[in-house]
């Protein structure tokens, strides 16, 4: 075990895999940083500093700088994949798959499927997500219920510098298509790191954070750790509170959800995107479906309103699910008679 | 024009069978027997076997929504083909994708592609794999004069020349897309390759109805990237004989137009003026080949027929996961 | 009332709406046809024919052929609404998304919010969705589960040629982006649409299609149909149902389905979209959590599988949600004890 | 160099108001009080200024990241932008859209723009409503030399030459996009004006560090665009002061770049000396000027930090629903 931060475990396991692999390369904006700059390549690796030191480490050749073009990154990355390769790319923020949606959604996700199946596309995208930084509408927003909707994508969202390391080596040598969502505001965490450079979880395996009988949390990313929060604050009091990370939102691991719900009979789900057609919808809608009759109370979702990511920061942690709406989401199925 | 018999032979066989794998389906479509889309290529073969003529399979290519040319150019299996956009689960794609979705990427086909534009960021991809594997293989997308007002293409070419890819951009002028003139949606009203050529490419041009310019012309386009050189651009002017997709009424074409492009700047027919006049091949062999193309389409469509169609459970296989 | 077909609907009350209001100005690919070709302008007036004619009558300055550049066409329209035009821009498909979803969800969406309440964007932008054309994975999709999640899009999903007058009409004067969805493989249904010029549906108001107290089913464009004929086999068994057409999946009308679903405490309902985070869980899981006590079964969903939409006759058809498979989900949650 | 005195001192002002609105972020962001993502336009002044000071309220403009200067140019409120960026209730945009996001469409604003090239369709959209009204208004785009690679430009251009759009495209071309080098990520290693002259548009070229520079060539372009020729593009060298954005460490820099370009390329040292040695003005008038600009931005510092801060029942206005 290594104490690391969560963005060095993506930087790390990227290096493993080049290391180990040939056919993985790096491409996105500033991925180098520095190029055709008096400062020279690297003068700054990356504004998230998750490929500093690649280029020195790997070349040109296989850490690939990108103009601002979002569409011709995953594109590229396509591309590459079709031809054997493994690439990594990144997208800055999560905000600009709206400019290269159809490359992620309408190729890469649908290559295998539309070829009937003889066609490998191991692209892994890479992108930063998430509110909390206070970048407004266009710089923060959480996009994981529009790629768990299509089909042929692997959607991953690591809450923990551990499950970085073993999921985005798992994205690595997956032979399908995974976009690896980092949050923002986990980059700067820290925590215990196995080594062991074959270290993979693989996809649609949750993880309990939390055991406990009287209600199912169910998250992922940065909010899980405000689950953790109010499961710690509630297991005071005697309340037990199961809290699952699903750690991938496609495939995803119904079954812990189900059995946990079938003992606490509560379920609390929550997310960081606006509620319609969310995460949290789907999974109150799979487990009143599939646990119906296990079911004490509504199954209870935690969204940010239906509005977009406001600036200021009263507005933004307004905005955000909190401990507290957490809570009171716990308190409000625990006392549904 | 320094083809042997044999080389001379292969083009044309290959030219011809795009096209009577095309004026079948033109008909087969009639009958509602084939569904979906489907956007025939002929008129422009001299186009896809011109650029595919030089390629092995270690080369790439990535096509378009017009893709049967690019696929049958590069290779692909035309009984394959067949039963694909007949829906037979022993198609190519076995049923799954149809004309607009035919890729082989053993054989270095890529895909053609719904999305007008798609491809080109794809053969950047492609393109950066080629320079990697430092072989000298190179990456073509193929593009219509409509798709080169997507924004993707141009991002693509600009891509390309910063990443030094070894990719070419063909640009297949038609004059049409769908139903618009390249005059009024190509803002410049000049051709693609200029613009191509202010993202930093060296461009070339050529006649898309003549083989030879095609074959000539990409002999110097290859050569130059193969010597990694980074991208290059090559514009070739050229015709569609049918509508936009089968059923178009093509009301846009100018009077007697079909008809002149038909007997003017049919590839088919100047290839065969071309090579039996300069005494390099002579009537005889080209209608032992055209009989010979005619007879293996007529048995595609035979087999294409009597396939196994798909079934519902097929529907849930080749994803990862259907829920 | 007149006879007309669903696409006649939308070319009418465009060509009556830019009548009333020199503001309204349509832009999209081939919507003149024929722009610069020996034929001239107007020799195919668009691939769905819902704009034949308009160039003739309101000339080039209202009626804007553009080149394939979809981003380009809703940035357009987003220009235009900001200066005070009614944009009413086409995308030939709803799959073109992919290539333009930046100005749909990051720009016009947002515009109001973002800029403090004060900007009105009254864009909108049509798209043809829907399978049934064997037209495969990247012509047929459901789109409205992605754009019902995205704030400030107002999302408009027509099965009847009178709900298209009324909805689309609405939808142009209204002064916020309106996403409306046409089903392809509706534009050739005919039905009765009121003449009133100033006829509208306001958003937010399902129609009760059919009337009925053992089940509530819930579904919109192509596929309520299907869900009014299993109705009507299953009144002649003595089995009612609601069947409740939503015209809009944002602004919902909550209140109808909660009404309903008290009533018949069954609920099914019947998506176009695959399953993830698609409008059939938002449904359930509303329902599930706010009409918990009424639920005497649990709410029922019928998508399409987690995969692209296949080419082949039969496999379309395998995907699409069929009358059987409705009738199949009815029976299933009305046998549930 | 025709501007009458009134005219210059407006200029001036204009440019210094943006120069100390942003000096002082710069400072107050240091503190932590400010949130978000601020990119400072210091350096670039000349360019903003230049070409909003022929414009009028009928005239729109579509700005970028790096906003401040083109909303102040543009006739935005100081102490409105300044509460706005302190996240302020009383802010232009409430304190929703910040730093990034401010707008005021009654102004010919349609905002600044977190999506970078997002902002060109929506100018041809601009231009196209500004040639229906048949005014000779303009709609006009500011660019980066980041974001000229961007598809979204590359399609609005096409756009803008197709539909004849009333719109004009400016390229600030200050070297850098975020961390990466103009000549590396522009393939075409020129400028950017040529690659915008291929999408058939006359282009212009001037200094952006000189206020003369952008003010003269930009009469041309705008007489050119108001008379109805169609789209034109406009590319101004500059330099940005600050890093890309408050934080970023700058290694990119050659040594003493920074000074260097403080010195010499600094409108308003470049104005100030102008105006002076041509004696149009003298030093006591723009000193004069300088002082009321610096008092007039320490009064919005201290009304944005007296302003009342939103609650949370804001976050649910201003959107026609949240459920
Ligand atoms: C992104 C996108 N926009 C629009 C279309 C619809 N469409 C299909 S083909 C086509 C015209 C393409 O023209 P061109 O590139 O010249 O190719 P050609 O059809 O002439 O071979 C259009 C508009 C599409 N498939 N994808
Ligand atoms: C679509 C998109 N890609 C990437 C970014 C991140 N980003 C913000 S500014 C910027 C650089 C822009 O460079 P340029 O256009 O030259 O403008 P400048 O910052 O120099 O003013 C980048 C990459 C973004 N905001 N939007
Ligand atoms: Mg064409
Ligand atoms: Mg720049």
């Amino acid at each position: 075990m290594t104490k690391m931060m969560y963005r060095d475990a993506v930087l790390t396991t990227i290096a493993e895999e080049m290391e180990r692999d040939e056919n993985v390369v790096v491409l996105g904006e500033d991925v180098v940083g520095g190029m055709g700059t008096p400062g020279g390549p690297e003068a700054i690796g990356g504004i998230w500093s998750t490929s500093t030191g690649l280029f020195g480490k790997f070349g040109a050749a296989r850490v690939i700088d990108t103009p601002i073009s979002e569409s011709a990154i995953v594109g590229a990355a396509a591309g590459l994949a079709l031809s054997g390769k493994r690439p990594v790319a990144e997208l800055m923020f999560a905000d600009f798959i709206g400019v290269s949606l159809d490359q992620i959604w309408n190729q890469i996700g649908k290559f295998r499927y539309m070829f009937g199946g003889k066609t490998k596309c191991p692209a892994v995208i890479r992108m930063a997500y998430g509110a909390g930084y206070n970048a407004a509408a266009q710089h923060s927003q959480a996009v994981h219920q529009m790629l768990t909707g299509m089909p042929g994508l692997k959607v991953v969202m690591p809450s923990t510098p551990a499950d970085v390391k073993g999921l985005l080596r798992q994205a690595i040598r997956d032979d399908d298509p995974v976009i690896f969502l980092e949050h923002k505001a986990l980059y700067g965490v820290t925590g215990d790191v196995p080594d062991d450079k074959d270290f993979t979880i693989p996809f649609g395996h949750a993880r309990l954070s939390r055991a406990g009988e009287d209600v199912t949390i169910v998250s992922t990313g940065l909010l899980l750790g405000f689950c953790e929060a109010v499961a710690d604050k509630l297991a005071a009091e005697g309340i037990g509170c199961d809290v699952i990370d699903l750690r991938t939102t496609s495939p995803i691991d119904e079954e812990t959800i189900l059995d946990s719900v079938e003992v606490t009979g509560r379920l609390v789900v929550v997310d960081e995107a606006p509620p319609r057609c969310s995460l949290a919808s789907d999974i109150c809608a799979t487990v009143a479906n599939k646990a119906f009759a296990s079911l004490k109370a509504p199954p209870q979702a935690v969204n940010p309103p239906h509005t977009p990511v406001p600036f200021a920061r009263e507005l933004e942690s307004a905005y955000l699910p909190s401990a507290d709406k957490i809570e009171a989401a716990v308190r409000k199925v625990l006392s549904y008679r | 024009m320094q083809l042997s018999r044999e080389a001379l032979l292969r083009a044309y066989r290959q030219m011809k069978v795009i096209r009577e794998f095309e004026e079948r389906l033109h008909v087969d479509i009639q009958t509602g027997e084939i569904a979906g889309f489907t956007h025939l290529y002929c008129g422009q073969e001299a186009v896809a076997v011109g650029v595919c003529e030089h390629l092995t399979e270690d080369d790439k290519i990535v096509s378009t929504h017009r893709g049967h040319g690019h696929c049958l150019a590069k290779g692909c299996d035309v009984n394959g083909m067949m039963k694909e956009i007949w829906g037979s689960r022993e198609g190519l794609c076995k049923g799954k994708g149809g004309s607009m979705h035919i890729a082989d990427v053993d054989k270095g086909m890529l895909g053609a592609n719904g999305i007008v534009g798609a491809g080109a960021p794809i053969a950047v991809g492609a393109g950066i794999a080629c320079k990697l594997d430092g072989k000298g293989a190179v990456a073509i997308t193929f593009s219509g004069d409509g798709a080169c007002n997507q924004g993707t293409t141009f991002e693509a070419m600009n891509m390309a020349v910063v990443t030094k890819a070894s990719c070419i951009f063909v640009f297949e002028n038609n004059h049409y897309s769908e139903h618009t003139g390249f005059e009024y949606a190509v803002g410049t009203q000049k051709d693609i390759a200029s613009r191509a050529e202010a993202f930093g490419m060296k461009v070339w041009r050529g006649d898309g109805t003549d083989f030879f310019s095609v074959y000539e012309t990409m002999r110097e386009v290859l050569d130059y990237v193969r010597a990694g050189n980074g991208p290059a651009a090559v514009e070739f002017d050229t015709e569609r004989f049918f509508g936009h997709f089968e059923g178009d009424p093509q009301r846009y074409r100018g009077p007697g137009e079909l008809d002149r492009i038909r007997e003017l700047r049919d590839c088919l027919k100047n290839f065969r003026r071309n090579v039996t006049e300069a005494k390099l091949l002579d009537h005889a062999d080209l209608d032992a080949l055209d009989a010979e193309v005619l007879e293996a389409i007529e048995e595609s469509v035979r087999q294409a027929k009597a396939a196994p169609r798909p079934t519902a459970q097929d529907v849930l296989e080749d994803v990862y996961i259907s829920y």
